[in-house]
């Protein structure tokens, strides 16, 4: 019947506005549901995983030494030529040249944060950070130079 | 106990004390401008204000709370950038028009806050066709709206306002239809009348089917005429950016959007007012004490209140629903509204002459 | 080549219908992206649909050409950036084919996993799009609840979000995170009470059934004809799952249905999405508990290099078929790389469905080709 | 069908069928001026059935271009590529649009990556890059573009 077709099937459609308005409604009155983070607010409480990809950092320890080598594997290993290893050589104790970095040049500006620097690196001398507010108002101040100013190679790392 | 109507009656015999009648009817002429100019400020800041909020929690989201305590001044921080924003007129607009519409836009509203009634016999123009006077008023929105997509000389304007043209058309009819139901049963037209009639109940419970069937189509016919979620199409974000006003900047915007909120307000408080009994307290038959509490809140509150549950009905259902295509929109209504409108004036007809309403 | 007056234009049919020229995008609400869409109307009707490409287009596959093949993969994850991983799956078994290296299980079994929870949070990502570009706005955010979870887990897996980079040839980067298994199981716990929640407020809604029913019909023999794949190929009934027909890795091991409809619409297509976020969940279902011991990743050499010879190796992303195809000269970075993009040829044919629809309509076929950009401008 | 099995049968119904080894899939070489008779046959000969072109481009070989089609059947699940030489200072080929509608986006592109000119292409426009780049091909090997190139 066509009337009795045409009243059900305003009933059909009735009902089915009622249930998405009932779902809407349900969070409407559960404010506990709400997952928005207050982000600004919630900066020292906010937890990254300890494989977040924010940028490259060399750590040093407590002497201002480090381990990189200056063998340029994260060089050749960058996609985009964020990372440029500028060395030196030194003369050590027994008097031999021996290759050492002057400055890791890193480009954060070009970085993707692939993680292939890290992956190639032989002594593990760089590594991922977990800072991710990168953003400055010049672009000069995102070329960073990774070692610490008079930092020097840590004793034993070839 | 203190109401509106009092604080009105003293205004003016204070008033009446002091000088002509000429000068005194003058002076509150001014006075109730200056207050419906107020009014419609506030609705603005308050609807805006709890449309972010309602949607906001609907979607799992806290809205805005940074601007005062709980984000309670983000719509006036909100005012004031859109007042110090540039108002862009596109290249081979037609100046005049444009710049007329958003006015156009605002007047509508405004003068659609003339017949409400806030309170117990608390109206700016108790007119003696009060009902009509909405609907015809609410019907020049769509000038506004033309004129917006006319001038803006950019096709996604145009684009909107003939839907929108096409919409409002043909949803006036099934508010038209529902507000008779009414009507016919309170036998005026006088909005004094109507709230009057509903002294013993609310036309929602003594009016039998034809009043529910009637309130049904007049809140999904006064969302289409206000175009908001599902049937704003004349906006249609998705399809046409923002369909009549895209070209608006600034404070022009700002004025359609108000006018927007204002329009639902105002449609909102017809819908209460017909349907829920307006400033009208909710009785129960013979209980008395409770009665007397019913009695007891102010009736402002009581109006608010219902405009605002149905306001917030409005916003319920643009959060929930996807927007329908302009031919379902108007199949919607040709198709079943209007001739469930048609045969419910007859059942309501039929119900008032038998006087088998309570 | 198109030019301003062309688009501005009105032109006139033969009958003196006016026809009105508009242009949606670069920056239109209803196409995530740049894509710019010239448009041809009568009245509300859509006569003609003309897309100009390119405002993304960043010559991956010429960036590539100067790229080892170790490097070139994290390009990869730029093109359809919502299924990074599987297109980076894609390009890591091409390599593994010209090297011939055999990828260790445990590498398998979690480039499979991290592909089907990539497919979740892609379609998710669609379905909470879609039903904002047809108006309804509260679904996005349920939808991209449930995505964050999966975000989460990547996070900490691969340590990022989007852009994981995680495959390498001869397996993945790091094993997986020992929260992985426990996160997951209760993501999918979650995930299966919640996704009667989409139901309920979109695909029973019978204003968004009218909206997709018999909307953009696409017959199985254009779908074919038109190279379409993925969702777009099997709602119109095309047999086309890369993971059924072609098995890579250990899918041909795995029990899972290819989700097909056969109506063709715009409902269809959406039916095939929704269903197959299930399946995703059935394959993670029987994998999570079964992730074999050993090595994650096969020991390959520092420098790659590929032998001469063209390899070719496809993969079934949340888009479609996901072809790569490198000419390899025998260096160490590829001679000539082509990267084969769903969305490219699902683009396509947008025309011929859009046509004598209307502009509501050119909405909802858009959603439901579920387009990204980079993907198809690469 | 298999490779040995779809090389005998094309070479069966295509008798100067030439065929290159060392390929995943059976690789038939064609050349500019029988290809269009020889892509329709694989098209439409019930056996072979070709009706999906999944893949299509060209490589800038810097002695000539070579354009590669990967052709699948959706019935038969077989898969073939067919190479065409051309040559590099005036490349140009017949379309196949016709047949694999799926052509016309592939090739407008190669168009303009490469610069093969696509004969009867009914809509031979650039489909990527902005306006002013027709004679310039990007993606061949001695394009050189001194402001956005990015050598490393």
């Amino acid at each position: 019947m066509g009337v009795i077709r045409y009243l059900r099937d305003i009933w059909r459609g009735a009902v089915s506005l009622a249930r998405g308005m009932r779902r809407t409604l349900y969070y409407f009155l559960r404010p506990k549901e709400i997952i928005t983070q207050q982000y600004p607010d919630n900066r020292l409480t906010l937890n990254l995983p300890e494989r977040f990809k924010g940028e490259v950092v060399m750590p040093h320890n407590e002497n201002n030494e480090h381990r990189c080598t200056g063998c340029q594997a994260c060089e050749l290993a960058c996609p985009n030529g964020s990372l440029k290893v500028i060395y030196k050589y030194e003369i050590t104790a027994e008097g031999k040249k021996k290759k050492a970095i002057d400055k890791l040049v890193y480009h954060l500006e070009l970085c993707t944060m692939c993680n292939l620097c890290i992956e190639a690196c032989p002594s593990d001398a760089i590594k991922m950070a977990q800072t991710f507010e990168h953003s400055v108002f010049d672009r000069s101040q995102l070329i960073k130079i990774l070692n610490k100013p008079g930092s020097k190679i840590m004793e034993g790392v070839e | 106990m203190w109401s509106f109507q009092q604080a009105a009656q003293q205004i003016h015999e204070w008033l009446s004390e002091r000088m002509s009648a000429g000068w005194a009817l003058a002076l509150e002429m001014v006075l109730a401008g200056l207050m419906a100019i107020g009014l419609f400020a506030m609705l603005g800041l308050i609807l805006v204000l709890m449309e972010r909020k309602v949607s906001a929690r609907m979607q799992v989201r806290l809205g805005p709370n940074r601007v005062g305590p709980k984000g309670m001044l983000q719509t006036a921080a909100d005012t004031l950038k859109l007042l110090l924003k540039e108002g862009l007129t596109p290249d081979g607009a037609d100046k005049w028009l444009f710049h007329a519409a958003p006015i156009m836009a605002i007047v509508v509203s405004m003068l659609l806050l003339a017949p409400i009634a806030f309170a117990m016999d608390f109206q700016l123009w108790d007119v003696n066709i009060g009902v009509l006077y909405v609907s015809a008023m609410s019907s020049l929105m769509v000038i506004s709206i033309l004129m917006a997509g006319w001038a803006s000389n950019s096709k996604y304007s145009l684009l909107g306002a003939m839907r929108s043209g096409a919409q409002i058309v043909s949803y006036e009819l099934s508010a038209g239809l529902s507000v008779l139901t009414v009507v016919t049963l309170t036998g005026s037209l006088q909005i004094s009348e109507i709230i009057r009639s509903q002294a013993d109940g609310w036309w929602i419970f003594k009016g039998h089917v034809p009043v529910w069937i009637a309130f049904v189509i007049f809140i999904i016919a006064i969302t289409a005429e206000t175009n908001r979620a599902p049937f704003d199409l004349a906006e249609a974000e998705s399809e046409l950016t923002a369909g009549f006003h895209t070209e608006y900047s600034g404070i022009k915007f700002a004025l359609f959007f108000l006018a927007e909120y204002i329009n639902v307000f105002v449609l909102c408080g017809i819908g209460a007012t017909l349907f829920l009994g307006g400033p009208m307290p909710f009785h129960i038959g013979s209980w008395e004490g409770l009665n007397r509490i019913m009695d007891w809140i102010p009736s402002s509150v009581w109006f608010f209140g219902k405009t605002f549950l149905l306001i917030f009905v409005i916003m319920w259902f643009r959060w929930t629903f996807p927007r329908l295509r302009i031919d379902q929109l108007l199949n919607l209504e040709w198709k079943y509204l209007l001739p469930l409108g048609m045969v419910n004036v007859l059942l309501a007809a039929l119900i008032a002459i038998k006087g088998w309403h309570f | 080549m198109y030019h301003e007056t062309e688009i501005l234009e009105t032109r006139t049919d033969a009958e003196g219908h006016e026809w009105m020229t508009i242009n949606v995008g670069p920056q239109h609400p209803a196409t995530h992206g740049v894509l710019h869409l010239v448009i041809t109307l009568d009245g509300e009707t859509i006569v003609k649909v003309d897309p100009h490409l390119g405002y993304i287009h960043r010559s991956i596959e010429k960036m590539c050409e100067s790229l080892s093949y170790r490097q070139f993969i994290y390009v990869t994850s730029r093109m359809d950036y919502l299924s990074a991983h599987i297109n980076n799956h894609g390009c890591a078994l091409c390599v593994e084919k010209g090297l011939q290296v055999e990828v260790p299980p445990r590498a398998q079994v979690i480039r499979v996993l991290m592909d089907e929870l990539t497919r979740i949070a892609s379609h998710e990502l669609w379905w909470g799009a879609m039903a904002m570009d047809l108006g309804a706005f509260t679904p996005f955010f349920y939808a991209f609840r449930e995505r964050e979870m999966i975000n989460d887990i990547m996070e900490e897996t691969c340590g990022a979000r989007l852009t994981m980079n995680y495959m390498v040839p001869g397996g993945v980067m790091h094993d997986i995170h020992p929260n992985f298994q426990r996160r997951v199981k209760e993501f999918l716990k979650d995930y299966k009470r919640k996704i009667s929640e989409y139901d309920e407020v979109v695909t029973e809604n019978i204003i968004f059934q009218n909206r997709m029913k018999g909307i953009g019909i696409l017959s199985p023999e254009d779908a074919i004809s038109y190279g379409c794949s993925g969702p777009v190929a099997r709602g119109s009934g095309v047999h086309c799952d890369v993971r059924k027909h072609y098995p890579y890795e250990i899918y041909s091991s795995l029990q899972f249905d290819e989700v097909l409809e056969s109506g063709g619409d715009c409902f269809a297509r959406y039916l095939v999405r929704m269903r197959e976020m299930k399946e995703s969940v059935r394959i993670i279902e029987q994998l999570i508990d079964n992730i074999p011991e050993g090595d994650f990743q096969a020991k390959t050499k520092a420098v790659l290099k590929l032998p001469k010879g063209e390899f070719y190796s496809k993969v079934e992303t949340a888009r479609g078929e996901f072809g790569v195809y490198i000419v390899s000269d025998g260096g160490t970075t590829p001679y000539r790389i082509k990267f084969r993009s769903p969305g490219f040829s699902n683009l396509s044919v947008l025309d011929k469905l859009a046509r004598g629809n209307k502009i509501g309509d050119l909405v909802a076929i858009m959603g439901t080709l579920d387009l990204v950009i980079p993907d198809i401008d690469r | 069908m298999n490779r040995e099995e779809l090389k005998a049968a094309i070479t069966g119904k295509w008798p100067s069928a030439v065929w290159e080894e060392g390929n995943e899939w059976a690789t038939l070489l064609g050349e500019p001026e029988p290809f269009p008779h020889m892509m329709t046959l694989l098209r439409q000969d019930p056996d072979l059935q070709m009706d999906y072109l999944f893949c299509m481009t060209c490589v800038d070989w810097k002695t000539h271009l070579t354009m590669v089609y990967h052709l699948r059947s959706m019935a038969h699940r077989h898969e073939l590529t067919v190479k065409v030489k051309l040559d590099r200072t005036n490349p140009q080929i017949e379309t196949v649009s016709h047949l694999w509608r799926t052509a016309e986006f592939h090739e407008r592109e190669v168009y303009e990556m490469f610069g093969v000119r696509f004969l009867n292409h009914p809509d031979l426009r650039l489909l990527i890059l902005p306006e002013g780049w027709e004679g310039k091909f990007p993606l061949r090997k001695d394009f050189e573009d001194p402001v956005n190139m990015i050598r490393l």
